[in-house]
């Protein structure tokens, strides 16, 4: 019954959470009038109780993998564990300056360091750079890498980056942000790439191919070393987008594939927490080939003591992507969940990262569910198509996925891959156990149901949240970006 | 096999519902040739309590220094409700907000981050996030170029004050698209641009001005935001959120404003952590909004006509846009944001203001206790915020690995990228910094310098 | 729609979360046989995933302050800091021994000498103990030293402890664990003990008398220092129930007052968190004459360090009520609390806590609610009967309770104290704002309005929780107080 | 005023709604020379900031050495989710579940709580928690005496190797009904009751028997709990939950079993927070159920007949029974249950039982290293529990304050409650304590006996 009003609605002028703020503050007296701000900043005034009621409050109208199974395809949404969230809080890790010096940090670049030499063995690569702060920031480093390299070899003509169309937006994107063209590439009947497409897509032209192995359709590759040899022989290099390196880690090795570089989200495989939109990190692998370029810093070992190695030791880098070392707090997240894996751990995450898959994609596929490559093994996610159901049932993919949201379920990704009509790409994760994927299957097939009797009851859901279906047409229309104060409109700008 | 839940029962049954003899079938699309990977030199797994020791012992030896940097990250008081509230699972463990629905927590505290950010730089919209301040500018300057659709150049201007390492950043970035960064033609005199001595800069796609800038100087920054709108730019500002509480928030620069607001928000509650995760902060005018990268909340209405809040201007993004999108960016920075929002909640505009009042109040009293000291001046006049460059009788670097071998981090070497400046430092003392620290600092600094002769 | 099953439902045999185990135990060859279990022992088998989820989700389910204005008359809901945990859970407290030599406790200890002093200044007692570990243990302490006392001077006919009937529970109980009889006494009219049943009860039985003041009726005790003569010149001490000391911190001293012998609950006044059900700490205060008789350990400050008192310091001491010093980890709370209130802080709790109240009831009041005692001022809490709305409408007070819960509000204190009928004891505590009483007062307008119109429709209340009105009766009845395996009967055991 | 939300227009809207001129009027009914309070002597107010400085120096100074004491609280690691979900506001800031409807969080976890608890032990009921492990002895000693209606007596046998602080406490709380406890008359032999030489016990109320005992040493709990029950007495079980893991469980003791049972949670999941807070638990046959102090939490179903969760059997409590109740107990440990739940859930019934066998495991390597060490022995001989006494050339009290000098807490000094064991000091090794750990130990144990010339 009660709602939550904005922050903004529950301030007063002149309250304020006393214990926060310093006491007393001395004048400025120094700052010329004319550099200081007239109005004080249009901050909600309040109490520090009504602050932790009102984001306690707000919190619980998430869901999380801490509340729900959330089986979103391609992002991997894992038990986060909370042992690597308290061992990256420790004081020491979170009180440690940027800037502070070698001596004072040996603690912190021992853990990034193991983690780069345990991130090239598991991907098979020869150089690890942790610094890029999610996967479309790992994408952007690894193809202006790529760049450098042809430019390094005077190699000018290479302008152009192929990119599958199956692939993730940030493919595509990143190609651009980094001054190239995409030449998209389709994908054949069977979910592997067309590889007649691609012989002729190469030539002089061709700086690289991006490609995600199992692609974000859930199969995996088959001719994935004869594509790299393909590439290879133009003259281009690969590009390995491992944003769900939960697909295969323990199992193969991108390295192993032929790939020359690789970005890895630790926000995903490495079980950091995403944060309601993030951070993440977005760990680079090289071959040897790249190795010059990568971003810097990287740490290096000497003896027994570590350092930063920067632009003067890695001259031919693509230089810095942040302003300090990358999101160092989510790194020692990946660096403490692969430390609890180790070796056997991290060989099982694949394992049953794709026995969960298979095992729902089979038991959906005995309850009458259209899945999409339906002769093909799951990677760790697979697609299921409800264009039958949107056509003799009148339900869509986005009305099963807002109604699954009242079964307590998370939806799967909605209509993504765009090649896929009425699509879900889900993926259960290895942490899941099969009581809920069993739980998922009857409420699909319970909705179905429902649809059948009452497909306008489907289409009204959610039912049980904080709010009904959201106008988000409203929303783009009458842009309302921001709080005002009553009385100054009411804030929205006609788009 | 810590965390996955199967039990030999459990595996036995799914792969018979799969149809599959053993774990190994469901891999066999893969290339054998592939396969059978090792995993040798990945050390062997640990127990939580061992990792917890291992990782105790490793912050244990990096702690404990007496730190007097600043250079672009802030210490500051985070309340301890900040992160208690922060690290709640709903909000730690969950996605983007695809599903809006089931994400009205996120969505909310996002709207109202949006509201406090375009109050705090007197903006008219904020999106939710950018990495980080550094890679934030370079988004900025790539907006600019395609916002700022009069000019006819995409010269990009950069003030000779901004943090060095910000430009190498935006280099970095957008030098990938071919677009070099000139450096504005005004001379820095006294650590600030002298815009009377400023020459035309000719048209330009954007300026940008930082504010404080590198050296912890105040820019004449009405002035220079006009110059450059007379060339036709659009001004990028690079501010520090904490000094918003006292300086003239962006939108008020000059006559009409800076257009395009970006800077690092770790000040706001976020912890040092070694340099990240903290978050890039970007606003704008209104009229710019469809040029923003990043992600954008809007408020709605559902099919109750009840009020709730969605990502919107999704068009935008990668996701929907591909290679046409502002910007690849798509997983940000959504737990730093948070925690900045219920900063920002606690502190309110007379909290925050104060706290920039006393890191202030706290770095003058520094310097003076420093530049007590034989040989040690300022190495500017004029006003500053919060940072301040001083001279110092040795060479930095010695003198500051000196002072780190007694436990004080004494400032940011300043000859790093300024050879002329390889006896100064950059230091900082913020709210969190007592008398007594300085004390100290000023008493190591002097004996240390009478060891090294000066 | 989705239940949350016992976690042992949700249990399989061999599963685990295998991070939190030791990897190997060696095998326990030197312990016999027949000491030695033969079943393991009924503890359920998850993974850690399901028991975050699990545990993460029940909390959910619970009202607190951090969620709900939370009213609870004699309760104290306040706003508990979260610098408070943050800082009594420092590793350097957590992980202290209760047996570490005083060598490596000073820091601890500085901690609870400051506040033992603190505590002392505002009731203007003595000496404090900090060691009671909830209220009902510090009226133990303070009992048993009131006999102690008693006999330490051959005193033996005392036989008789004095309670208000007014009284909260824990008083005639406790009177009763530490060997007394209990002579209750009446309340007059206008919520003031009856002084003429008072003298008539008093005699050379009476051992003391246990008071509230503020009493459980939301009232000043006007005649205090009159009884407090009487019973002195009866013999008789008197005790101080401070559970509340919210009413009159920083205003009115329980010392000034007359009293030998006082017991606060940390965990309401100062704040520390009620956790569910608690810990607290029932710290006692003492005036002279009880000094010797304190519970140990108690810290003393020698020149500049700390050492506990024990038996060996304190002969008469009537000795411990805990293996080790009472509940430090919540006294911490406590202290930090109190330093971060300070002096001026602490003045202004009881200033606003009645602030809070008596405007509370005056707008109930004004609303046409029953004011219990119109004419009174009210305390930290007052009292509102709904014997009207009982009559005329047949929704009683639980009915209004159960209802308040749908509107986001957690119930006052129902049937408390039990001398007025249909009676919601009312304490909304100076942490809330003007904002959220008015928020109770319409709500409670709302509800009679609801009753008014269909009194079913409240007496069907809650709706909106995970559970409509638990049948209490049947709990009692067919007594079902731990899950059984399947199979294994349903666990009630009829009573 | 830290955390009062008041701005001064509430305050004098407020005032105004109720007709009062000032604030000091709501006290016109305190009799005036009680008024007007000075609060001298309590120091000022702090910011958090200050306050946590503060108390990051004191929790500094208290930190950092090794530990090897038992004696009644163990040092366990504690999986990382169970305090961050414990102190989830909704389980830290709620009050008791009065309201069950708006508390079935905390409910359901207790009743999970009881059911673990009954698993445990073997019996057949639990409560939700009194204080701690030596108050809960004293609230079985007055349960027992209830329960037993067959006794004419009220006498209250102890068995001599109980943890004497445990007798004290229950002697506090139970002496002051005039109850006296007498010690067991069972000679006590190499550290545990030597059964066959005991005497008959003649009739009495109940018999305390603890197991692990005060030693660590193990009892022969069959027989003694059989010569309990023929003379006539409820057994009481004061037992180690971690231990319960291996042992055989109280409901499995003799012929019949132990009738209540009771301990100290702390094992499970709670710090050693200097000695508190912690739980006691407490357990017992069906039979005995109306006679349990505490709360007690039953499953029932709602107007709907769906599942919840309730306080039961509240007849028994203070709030109901007033001067008649079972016990004074109100406010009991309820967050710490929170904590061993969670704990009991992650670690399950093959994890506690590694971590009781590998606690075992380390106090036997650790006793094997120290009595490697010249003129150090074991006190005694026979089976026990993670926990074990050792004699050594020099007073103990002596020795362990050397060794504290070097930041070793080296154990508990036995002489603190017996001249003969003046010497002699029990250790304790858990799963936390490495191999390296012990090595130290033993090491200065070696150079502090020679430097005291031992
Ligand atoms: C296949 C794929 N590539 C790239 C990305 C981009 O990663 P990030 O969101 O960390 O920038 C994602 C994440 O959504 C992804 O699923
Ligand atoms: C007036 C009064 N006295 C005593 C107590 C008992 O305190 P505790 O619950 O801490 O034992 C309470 C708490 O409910 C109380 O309100």
């Amino acid at each position: 019954m009660r709602d939550d009003p904005l922050i903004f609605d529950q301030s007063q002028p002149g309250r304020r959470a006393l214990a926060q703020a310093p006491l007393h503050a001395p004048a400025v007296d120094d700052i010329p009038d004319e550099l200081l701000r007239r109005e004080p900043p249009g901050l909600p005034e309040v109490s520090e109780l009504q602050v932790v009621r009102h984001y306690t409050r707000l919190s619980q109208k998430n869901f999380s993998i801490d509340t729900q199974f959330y089986p979103l395809g391609s992002c991997t949404m894992k038990y986060n564990p909370r042992g690597s969230n308290a061992l990256a809080m420790l004081p020491g890790f979170l009180d440690r300056h940027p800037w502070a010096p070698e001596l004072h940090s040996q603690g912190v670049m021992a853990c990034l360091y193991e983690l780069q030499e345990i991130l090239a063995r598991v991907t098979g690569m020869a150089g690890v750079s942790l610094t890029p702060m999610a996967g479309a920031q790992g994408e952007f480093a690894g193809v202006a890498m790529i760049r450098a390299y042809h430019e390094a070899r005077g190699d000018r003509a290479r302008t152009e980056i192929l990119v599958p169309d199956a692939a993730h937006g940030t493919n595509p994107a990143t190609a651009v942000m980094c001054g190239y063209t995409v030449h998209e590439i389709p994908t054949g009947a069977d979910g592997d790439v067309d590889l007649e497409a691609l012989r002729q897509a190469l030539g002089p032209q061709t700086a690289g191919i991006m490609l995600t192995n199992p692609s974000t359709l859930g199969v995996f590759e088959r001719r994935i070393t004869e594509m790299a040899r393909l590439v290879h022989e133009a003259g281009g290099l690969l590009y390995y987008d491992g944003a769900n390196l939960n697909a295969i880690l323990g199992k193969v090795r991108p390295g192993d594939m032929g790939f020359d570089v690789i970005h890895m989200n630790l926000h995903k495989t490495f079980s950091t927490p995403h944060g309601g939109g993030g951070p993440g990190s977005g760990a680079i692998g090289v071959g040897e080939r790249l190795l010059p370029y990568m971003p810097v810093p990287v740490v290096a070992k000497e003896a027994d003591s570590y350092r930063w190695l920067t632009e003067a030791d890695l001259p031919r880098s693509i230089g810095r992507l942040s302003a300090f070392m990358g999101n160092i707090g989510v790194v020692l997240r990946a660096y403490v969940y692969a430390r609890m894996l180790g070796r056997e751990g991290m060989a099982r995450v694949a394992e049953f990262a794709t026995l969960n898959a298979n095992y729902l994609m089979h038991r959906l596929r005995d309850a009458g569910f259209q899945v999409w490559f339906r002769d093909r093994r799951a990677s760790h996610e697979f697609i299921i198509s409800l264009k039958r159901e949107q056509k003799e049932l009148g339900v869509s993919a986005m009305d099963f996925a807002k109604r699954l949201l009242d079964y307590g379920f998370h939806a799967p990704t909605t209509y993504f891959p765009l090649l896929v009509p009425e699509c879900l790409l889900i993926e259960p994760t290895e942490t899941e156990t099969q009581e809920e994927l069993d739980g998922f299957v009857e409420a699909m097939v319970s909705i179905r149901e429902e649809a059948a009797r009452d497909p306008d009851y489907v289409r009204g859901a959610p039912y049980t949240l904080p709010v009904r279906r959201l106008d988000e047409v409203r929303a783009a229309k009458r842009l309302d970006l921001k709080w005002t104060p009553p009385g100054a409109g009411d804030g929205e700008t006609e788009a | 096999m810590p965390f996955i839940p199967h039990t030999q029962d459990d595996v036995r049954a799914m792969l018979d519902a799969i149809g599959a003899g053993d774990p190994e079938c469901l891999f066999d699309e893969i290339p054998a040739e592939l396969r059978g990977v090792s995993l040798d030199g990945v050390p062997a797994g640990l127990t939580e309590q061992a990792v917890a020791r291992l990782m105790r012992e490793r912050a244990a030896r990096d702690a404990g220094a007496l730190c007097f940097i600043g250079a672009g990250a802030y210490r500051h008081h985070i309340p301890a409700a900040v992160w208690e509230l922060t690290t709640r699972g709903e909000f730690y463990s969950a996605y983007t907000p695809y599903q809006a629905e089931a994400s009205q927590g996120t969505l909310q505290l996002l709207y109202e981050y949006q509201t406090m950010m375009t109050g705090l730089t007197g903006m008219d919209v904020s999106n939710a996030s950018l990495y980080d301040g550094a890679s934030a500018l370079a988004e900025a300057i790539l907006m600019a170029i395609r916002a700022n659709r009069k000019a006819k150049t995409s010269r990009v201007l950069v003030a000779g004050t901004l943090h060095p390492i910000y430009r190498q950043v935006a280099e970095a970035i957008v030098g990938a698209q071919d677009i070099r960064l000139e450096t504005l033609d005004i001379p820095v005199r006294n650590g600030a641009l002298d815009v009377q001595r400023a020459g035309e800069p000719g048209e330009a796609a954007a300026v940008v001005l930082p504010q404080p800038n590198f050296y912890g100087r105040l820019e004449q920054i009405d002035a220079l935001t006009d110059l450059a709108h007379r060339a036709g730019a659009l001004v990028i500002a690079v501010v520090n959120p904490t000094a918003l509480a006292l300086l003239k928030p962006p939108g008020d620069w000059g006559q009409r404003g800076a257009d395009i607001v970006c800077g690092e928000g770790q000040p706001l509650g976020i912890p040092l952590s070694s340099g990240g995760p903290y978050f890039g902060f970007l606003c704008a005018r209104q009229a710019f909004v469809r040029q923003m990268p990043g992600r954008i909340i809007g408020r709605t209405v559902d099919m109750d006509g009840k009020q709730g809040f969605t990502l919107t201007l999704q068009a935008r993004e990668q996701h929907i846009r591909r290679s046409k999108a502002t910007s690849n960016i798509c997983t940000n920075q959504g737990l730093m944001v948070t925690a900045a929002t219920i900063y920002l909640a606690l502190l309110g505009p007379e909290g925050l203001r104060r706290v920039a009042a006393v890191c202030h109040g706290n770095t003058r009293r520094l310097c003076e206790l420093l530049c007590a000291i034989d040989g040690v001046e300022p190495v500017h006049d004029g006003p500053f915020f919060h940072e301040r460059a001083l001279r110092l009788p040795r060479p930095a670097a010695d003198v500051l690995t000196r002072l780190a071998e007694h436990g004080v981090q004494g400032g940011y070497d300043l000859g790093r990228h300024d050879d002329s400046m390889a006896d100064c430092i950059l230091v900082c003392a913020t709210e969190v910094v007592t008398e007594e620290d300085m004390q100290q600092y000023a008493g190591l600094l002097r004996t240390v310098l009478e060891e090294m002769g000066a």
